[in-house]
């Protein structure tokens, strides 16, 4: 079994969390707008960004993600009112916890987006992109298996 | 500045009421007027000052500005006026108290020749004499 | 092993254009448990779906995978595809290849390598499905109303003539509220009791409705459909039955106290009614300032009621009832102006709230409509009004509009200027707002019909002189500071939420924004209802209302309820929290991350080693569980799990999304 | 009896590294452990590694099976260790734990990761100067400063180390690095055997206060098992690894799979009797349900369940369990009143 | 101390004999000099052997998960551990009227490894203090030294020597006089990333999962761990540091905003990994973002994990 670096030039691997209500809506719309983003983006649909554990975000590392993206409602605006707020507390925390342990902060990221921003869905989906490609390969995490 | 209900209901606020036929109240300070006048760089009150000076009751001040005399009358403010105020009216009665009660005249016949060009209708002199003059 | 069916999607050349086709449907044939894998032009359609039936029947499927476009556009419709085949609606998983992946992507070898990646993932959260049923849940058919105002009288009589028992509870001697105490509404200029009092007599003698007044609501148990509320019903003393309200206690009364309803402007007896049209036309006794309760002397009351209703002896009943739903209409305070020395409020009488001016305005308040100043009983020539009086103001009052204090100020200019044409009237401001039917055209007239000076700048001193009041303002507008020689002062006091709110709040199991206003559950498309399901509010409580929005968010929040009530049984959304009791440590701290208040502890007893123990555990109500799946993120050990997105789940889509 | 002098160690130690893989103890952040030598690690030859080399022929984790699952075929590919390596610097108490490690992997069915291991490494033992505060190794016939099961036997004089070889292995290494090494003048070589003596007079007399008396104590424990002590024994236990962790008998292991897709690879680990899921079955049923079985278990297999198999305890008094349990379960102490 | 041990064999005595509890969590000692460990007491005649001395470390609340007392339990507590047993209260874990509280104000505790580097330790027999010194006791005779020199570096940063919780104090208040207590982690924090990394990639690498950390701490008080899970299992028994990490990542993320900073981790370590830096880490993150918050202590408050503030700061990038 290899260790999941592909070989040819890096393709960095990102995972999205995204809520349904916001940000997977946001996604769709990027989708009907025909705008573009990296493929390397990949999407899992959560009821909301208060769903999602460090233990998935921490999973998705180990298993060979090179980038992690939380993406919900914007403070104020969720589905159900509050749990972006308490999203908002863990992974803050969350990130500079990762950042001292000495990964680099680009790594994981979460953002607010809404169901009308598609550009801005892919804008951010570009965006990580391009800095996790510059910085290279995540190895900090990730199973040697 | 003290106000009172004399100073708003003076009879010279009531008297600029009966000669523009405007109730000063139905202005709200928008500015449009004053956005809309052509000449508001050279008037001391502007426009709409005038107004809320007349809703205040502080009318001497107004008698006492350039304002009313740089006026042209265009119409520009009352045809923008969403609240339907008849500016130049106001305006015209401001002149009209100085010029009939207080013997006031702008202009002097001894200044025409100086300050008239050559090219200037003759009509427009007779027009100003009515306008500025007792 | 699981039996996985794929069924992959071309939406014409959306999908297919982008992403090879082929080459997912092979890919997707040798994931782990896919036993099939197909596609077609239009999944959607009724060929497609026919086909996806066929396939389950032919391939005993147990669970399937459509790859197509957003699960937001199609999954219902595949969920139905499968209900129809006799599978579960919940084994279907949709992978979205189309608004995902080959709407976003140029690349044809990128979108398919993330179309075979998405249906993976898919694939594996699939596996781990399990069949979910909606859960039933019965509906009592009675509503409780709490709060007799306009809000409270208009919700009540909307479900009760909707057919559904209504018990209506208010904490003062009688219902009325707020309203009552007008004198005329903008911009109509209707009296207030006219078209208020018709309504009371209405809600008390509607057949469905059981009015609770000089009651509270003690204690609320249970959720959506089947509330269990603890109402206390305060010992009134006096027989609602035998009283005829004839008056003659209260004329008898010796002890005189501040009248709430007045403001504090007039005097009541110990046993009087709030006001003359209350209803219940049944006086309640004081016993704070009662001679009899006090002292143990007097009972002449007693002794003079022609009736015999009386009785010192009645005390408080405490009732229990259950309801379907609740409908919040508790209103609003005035806020408490000790911090705003400027204005000499409490200082000098001639000053006044804009509720106290009220009073004096109407006929039947302490003045008996006739307005004169407070301090000589002369007729006021200068009257100032001032707006914004905490509200607006984030550092001592609030930092909201109260929204109806611009209306109410033109009325009460017009009112004033009605009773003295010859007065005047000045009205510092900085804002009119007058968003509202025939609004603005109200507020001109009090300008341009009454003369009203609007100053628009606040006022920065009220203060004694002579027997005159010197108010110091600003006209911002022309740059003057302004002093005016006042008769009276009318301070637009701000809005404030209810001081005890936060305990309803609590007892209800509702949330209050930051100044303890009732929270709505969406602030644009949910705004009668509260988080928690069968909970619905209406007017002023959720934030500054004026009397006809408080009206329709009233009748408004009466149709949610009457949708509820008139269901035999609910049906919940099966993609709930749910909590595996073996598993969870009682730390609860999924009960304080829940917004809707659907987990509650409960003790379970087990065995342990041979010995019988109790402890608790969090339980969820599915009845209020809304599936944000917060609760499952606080949980550590993963006690909690949100079904159809369960850790097990996700974590399943992770592993697979990474390869 | 050859010798080397100690400034000629790290000249040795890269030599050696040369021939195999060289696990010595070096310390890190204050902690000495048995690692593979790297030029610049910090040899510690003073005190005994805080994990015990079992390690090194028993890993934590060792990965022996790799599969892949397809839809219908399923490849399998076995995995064993390949590599030589010289093992320096074990105790003669850790080395004594190999023997019995190898009653357990060695005899039928015999382990093949554990077996190959123990041929492809070269086991060099360095005697012990001065007992440890925590040491007990005499209570088991074992002699500090001698190490019978070692390839070689090392003894730290001060300014040189005496260099002995015991086996074939030894003879054959001692070959391989005959560079570096002198021979020992016959006092130096005299001196090995006065420490040994010294030391095996008793830690006692060498100023260590653990004496423990194990003599009957399999006789002593029999029949034992429903006893009170162990109700009262393991309340302070607080259930966590360290002590079968760090001892270098305990050998329990579980059998783990990790997969990726369709692939995988199946692993042993170490496991340990003191946790809670140690015996828990699919059943959710646990024979030994709380931390009293769980204690019982471990001492009773160490001193009674072992010795009744094969004839010795499964403890070699190297006191790293005295020294390292939080709650301070020593086991030389807490069987003193089943006696 | 002298005292405070009679007060304590007093206090189990008491509490044992009038049938006020039906058990008593103290310390006892063991034969080497460091060893006191946590006793288990149902007799009033065995209360004797109850001692208190400069290396009763345990923290005895965490027992009171295994207990199922009919009555009540006694134990005592010292401040690290009443911060404990408040966070057990808080989650539920342990009943308040199940429990008779003696509270040990306590101004540090000794350090073994630290009388060891000194040299002190051989041929020592026991350790005993004596107002602000430690008296060492050999055959041949006895040394002093100053106490403080000898204390785990959790103590001398401890905020919280006298408890804030008991039923009954034992002894007088203590001063407490801190040393700043986030100096290793602000020393981490102005470190380069890939210093950090290195920094705990070499820790973690000695990890070998005893799970410790875990057992020994009071904010880590689940039914059943996540770690220990098998179905999802979440943590995996490879020696891969991608889990080790998950494990240490995952521990002190649980703990966050529950954590009591006892310290108790880092002490029971047995590789000598600075746990307790990474609990500091978040508290550290809490208090300058949410607000000071020490749990345990702060009861009023509510957990910063568990609620928020619309205008928090925000995480975007």
């Amino acid at each position: 079994m290899s260790v999941n670096l592909k070989q040819g030039p890096f393709e960095p691997l990102i995972i999205a969390f995204c809520c349904n209500w916001c940000s997977y809506a946001g996604g769709d719309l990027a989708g009907t707008g025909r705008m573009t983003y990296p493929a390397n983006v990949r999407v899992i649909r959560v009821p909301c960004s208060s769903c999602v554990s460090s233990n998935f975000i921490l999973r998705a590392f180990q298993r060979g993600a090179d980038g992690v993206v939380v993406a919900g409602c914007h403070p104020g605006d969720c589905h159900y009112t509050s749990g972006n707020y308490f999203a908002r507390r863990r992974f803050l925390l969350l990130q500079r916890f990762l950042e001292f342990l000495g990964m680099e902060p680009e790594r994981f990221q979460v953002h607010w987006i809404s169901a009308s921003e598609g550009n801005r869905f892919a804008a951010v989906m570009t965006e990580t992109t391009e800095k996790i490609r510059a910085l290279g390969p995540n190895r900090k995490l990730r199973d040697t298996r | 500045m003290k106000i009172t209900r004399d100073n708003l209901c003076s009879s010279i606020v009531k008297e600029i009421a009966e000669i523009s036929g405007e109730n000063v109240a139905g202005c709200y300070q928008c500015g449009k007027c004053t956005a809309a006048c052509p000449v508001n760089t050279v008037m001391d009150i502007l426009p709409h000052q005038v107004l809320r000076f007349l809703q205040l009751g502080l009318v001497e001040a107004l008698l006492n500005c350039n304002t009313i005399w740089i006026c042209a009358s265009c119409f520009t403010c009352a045809g923008r006026c969403p609240r339907g105020v008849d500016l130049p009216g106001i305006m015209e009665a401001l002149r009209l108290i100085l010029l009939r009660k207080r013997g006031f005249s702008r202009i002097k016949a001894g200044v025409i020749p100086r300050v008239a060009d050559k090219g200037m209708p003759e009509q427009a002199l007779v027009s100003a004499f009515r306008k500025y003059t007792r | 092993m699981k039996r996985i069916g794929v069924f992959v999607c071309w939406c014409g050349t959306n999908i297919a254009n982008t992403v090879n086709i082929e080459a997912v449907t092979e890919a997707a044939g040798k994931m782990p448990g896919v036993v099939y894998a197909g596609n077609y032009k239009y999944m959607c359609s009724e060929i497609g779906q026919s086909k996806i039936k066929s396939a389950i029947i032919r391939e005993k499927l147990d669970r399937f995978v459509v790859a197509s476009c957003s699960p937001r556009m199609h999954e219902s419709t595949f969920r139905k595809t499968a209900a129809a085949a006799g599978l579960n609606p919940y084994l279907v998983e949709i992978a979205n290849i189309r608004e995902h992946c080959s709407w976003v992507h140029k690349n044809k070898g990128e979108a398919t390598a993330k179309a075979i990646a998405l249906i993976r993932a898919a694939v594996a959260k699939a596996a781990r499905d399990k069949e979910l049923w909606a859960t039933q849940i019965p509906v009592e058919h009675r509503a409780l109303v709490i709060g007799g105002g306009i809000g409270g009288i208009q919700a009540a009589l909307d479900i009760a003539d909707a057919g559904f028992e209504v018990d209506l509870v208010e904490r003062t001697p009688s219902i009325g509220g707020h309203m009552a105490q007008l004198d005329k509404t903008f911009p109509t200029l209707d009296c207030s009791a006219c078209i208020l009092t018709p309504k009371m007599g209405e809600a008390a003698s509607h057949p469905k409705i059981t009015l609770y007044t000089y009651s509270e609501v003690e204690k609320v148990d249970g959720y959506v459909g089947n509330f269990e509320a603890t109402i206390r019903k305060k010992a009134r003393s006096v027989d609602l039955e035998k009283c005829t309200g004839c008056g003659i206690c209260w004329e008898k009364c010796p002890s005189r106290v501040k009248s709430e309803f007045d403001e504090a402007l007039s005097m009541r007896k110990a046993i009087y009614i709030p006001f003359p049209q209350a209803v219940p036309n049944v006086p309640v006794i004081d016993r704070a300032s009662c001679r009899w309760f006090t002292r143990e002397k007097c009972g002449i009351c007693r002794k003079t009621c022609p009736a015999g209703a009386v009785n010192f002896d009645q005390e408080d009943e405490v009732l229990q009832k259950k309801y379907g739903a609740i409908v919040v209409a508790t209103g609003f305070d005035v806020l408490d102006l000790d911090d705003f020395g400027e204005y000499s409020y409490g200082k000098h009488p001639d000053v006044l709230t804009s509720l106290e001016f009220e009073r004096i305005l109407n006929s039947s308040g302490p003045t008996g409509g006739r307005l004169l100043r407070p301090s000589n009983q002369s007729p006021p020539k200068n009257v100032v009004f001032i707006q914004c009086v905490g509200s607006r103001d984030k550092s001592r009052g609030k930092p909201y509009c109260s929204k109806i204090c611009c209306m109410y100020s033109a009325k009460h200019v017009i009112l004033f200027k009605e009773k003295y044409p010859e007065a005047q009237a000045y009205v510092f401001y900085i804002d009119i707002r007058t968003a509202g039917k025939d609004f603005e055209e109200f507020h001109r007239r009090a300008v341009e019909e009454y003369g009203a000076l609007y100053l628009k700048g606040s006022a920065g001193k009220v203060f004694p002189d002579g027997d005159k009041l010197l108010v110091k303002g600003v006209d911002s507008l022309s740059g003057h500071a302004l002093e005016i020689e006042a008769d009276m002062v009318v301070l637009a006091t701000a809005i404030k939420a209810k001081s005890d709110a936060p305990q309803l709040a609590r007892l209800l199991g509702i949330s209050t924004d930051t100044h303890a206003f009732f929270m709505e559950a969406h602030p644009k498309l949910r705004p009668v209802e509260a988080h928690t399901a069968g909970i619905f509010l209406a007017g002023a409580c959720q934030g500054p209302k004026d009397i006809p929005e408080t009206v329709s968010q009233a009748s408004g929040a009466a149709a949610k309820a009457i949708v509820l009530l008139s269901k035999e049984n609910l049906l919940s959304d099966p993609c709930v929290s749910e909590v595996n009791e073996s598993l969870c440590t009682g730390c609860l701290a999924c009960i304080k991350v829940c917004p809707y208040s659907a987990i509650t502890e409960k003790t379970i007893e087990e065995k342990i080693h041979g010995k019988a123990l109790q402890r608790r555990v969090a339980e969820v109500n599915v009845a209020l569980c809304q599936g944000c799946g917060s609760c499952t993120v606080s949980c550590r050990p993963g006690a909690v799990n949100l079904k159809g997105f369960t850790n097990e789940q996700i974590m399943a889509e992770v592993d697979a999304i990474c390869l | 009896m050859k010798k080397i002098t100690k400034e000629k160690l790290a000249l040795f130690w890269e030599l050696l590294a040369r021939r195999a893989t060289l696990y010595l103890p070096l310390q890190e952040d204050g902690v000495v452990n048995f690692a593979p030598w790297k030029n610049g690690a910090r040899v510690n030859l003073r005190e005994n590694s805080l994990v015990p080399p079992k390690n090194v022929f028993f890993p934590q984790a060792e990965t022996y099976l790799r599969f892949q699952t397809g839809a219908k075929k399923l490849q399998l590919e076995s995995l064993e260790p390949e590599e030589e390596f010289i093992l320096f610097g074990v105790r003669p108490c850790d080395v004594a734990s190999f023997t019995i490690l190898d009653k357990v992997f060695l005899e039928e069915p015999v382990d093949g990761l554990y077996a190959k291991r123990r041929r492809l490494g070269t086991l060099v033992s360095l005697g012990c100067n001065e007992p440890g505060e925590t040491c007990f190794c005499t209570s088991f016939e074992l002699e500090p400063a001698f190490a019978p099961g070692a390839d070689v036997m090392v003894w730290d004089m001060g300014e040189f180390l005496l260099w002995e070889a015991q086996s074939e292995k030894g003879d054959e290494l001692t070959a391989k690095i005959n560079e570096l090494l002198d021979e020992a003048a016959p006092e130096e070589s005299a001196s090995a055997l006065s420490l040994r003596n010294t030391t095996a007079a008793g830690e006692a007399a060498a100023g260590c206060q653990q004496e423990w008396n194990t003599a009957g104590l399999q006789e002593v424990l029999r029949g034992k098992f429903n006893v009170e002590l162990w109700e009262k024994l393991y309340h302070r236990c607080l259930g966590c690894g360290i002590c079968t962790y760090l001892c270098p008998t305990c050998h329990c292991f579980d059998i783990q799979d990790f997969s990726r897709g369709l692939e995988g690879e199946r692993f042993r680990c170490w496991d340990s009797c003191m946790f809670a899921e140690f015996t828990l079955m699919a059943s959710g049923e646990n024979p030994r349900p709380t931390q009293k079985e769980r204690v019982r278990q471990r001492f009773l297999h160490k001193l009674l369940y072992f010795p009744s198999k094969y004839g010795l305890y499964a403890c070699v008094g190297c006191g790293r369990c005295v020294r390292k349990c939080p709650v301070h379960l020593d086991i030389t102490q807490v069987m003193e009143p089943i006696k | 101390m002298k005292q405070l041990s009679e007060r304590i064999k007093e206090a189990a005595f008491g509490s044992l004999s009038s049938g006020q509890v039906e058990m008593v969590i103290g310390w006892q000692k063991g034969p080497l000099w460091w060893q006191s460990f946590p006793a288990f007491i149902t007799d009033p005649g065995e209360t004797a052997s109850l001692i208190w001395d400069p290396f009763s470390v345990s923290n005895l609340n965490k027992y009171l998960l295994n207990e199922v007392p009919k009555k009540k339990i006694a134990l005592f507590l010292k401040g690290c551990d009443a911060l404990g047993f408040n966070q057990l209260l808080r989650d539920g874990r342990v009943e308040r009227e199940k429990v008779l509280l003696f509270g040990i104000p306590c101004d540090g505790l000794v350090d073994p490894a630290r009388v060891e580097a000194t040299g002190l330790s051989k041929g020592l027999l026991q350790v005993k203090k004596e107002r602000e010194e430690l008296v060492f006791y050999y055959k041949e005779g006895q040394r002093k030294a100053p106490a403080r020199d000898f204390y785990y570096s959790k103590c001398l940063s401890c905020r919280y020597p006298n408890p804030v919780t008991c039923d009954e104090m034992l002894g007088e208040a203590v001063p407490c006089q801190p040393l700043e207590r986030f100096a290793n982690v602000s020393k981490l924090e102005a470190a380069s990333l890939e210093e950090r990394f290195t920094y705990w990639s070499r820790h973690f690498s000695r990890c070998i999962r005893c799970f410790a950390c875990r057992n020994v701490c009071p904010a880590c008080s689940c039914r059943e761990c996540i770690f220990d899970i098998a179905e999802p299992r979440w943590l995996g028994k490879a020696k891969e540091s991608g889990e080790t990490l998950f494990y240490h990542i995952t521990r002190a993320y649980h703990v966050a905003g529950r954590c009591v900073d006892c310290g108790e981790c880092a002490r029971i370590c047995p590789l000598g990994i600075p746990l307790a830096e990474l609990n500091r880490k978040f508290i550290k993150d809490i208090n300058e973002l949410y607000g000071e918050y020490d749990a345990g202590a702060d009861l009023d408050k509510e957990a910063p994990l568990l609620t928020f503030k619309s205008d928090d700061p925000d995480v975007s990038a």
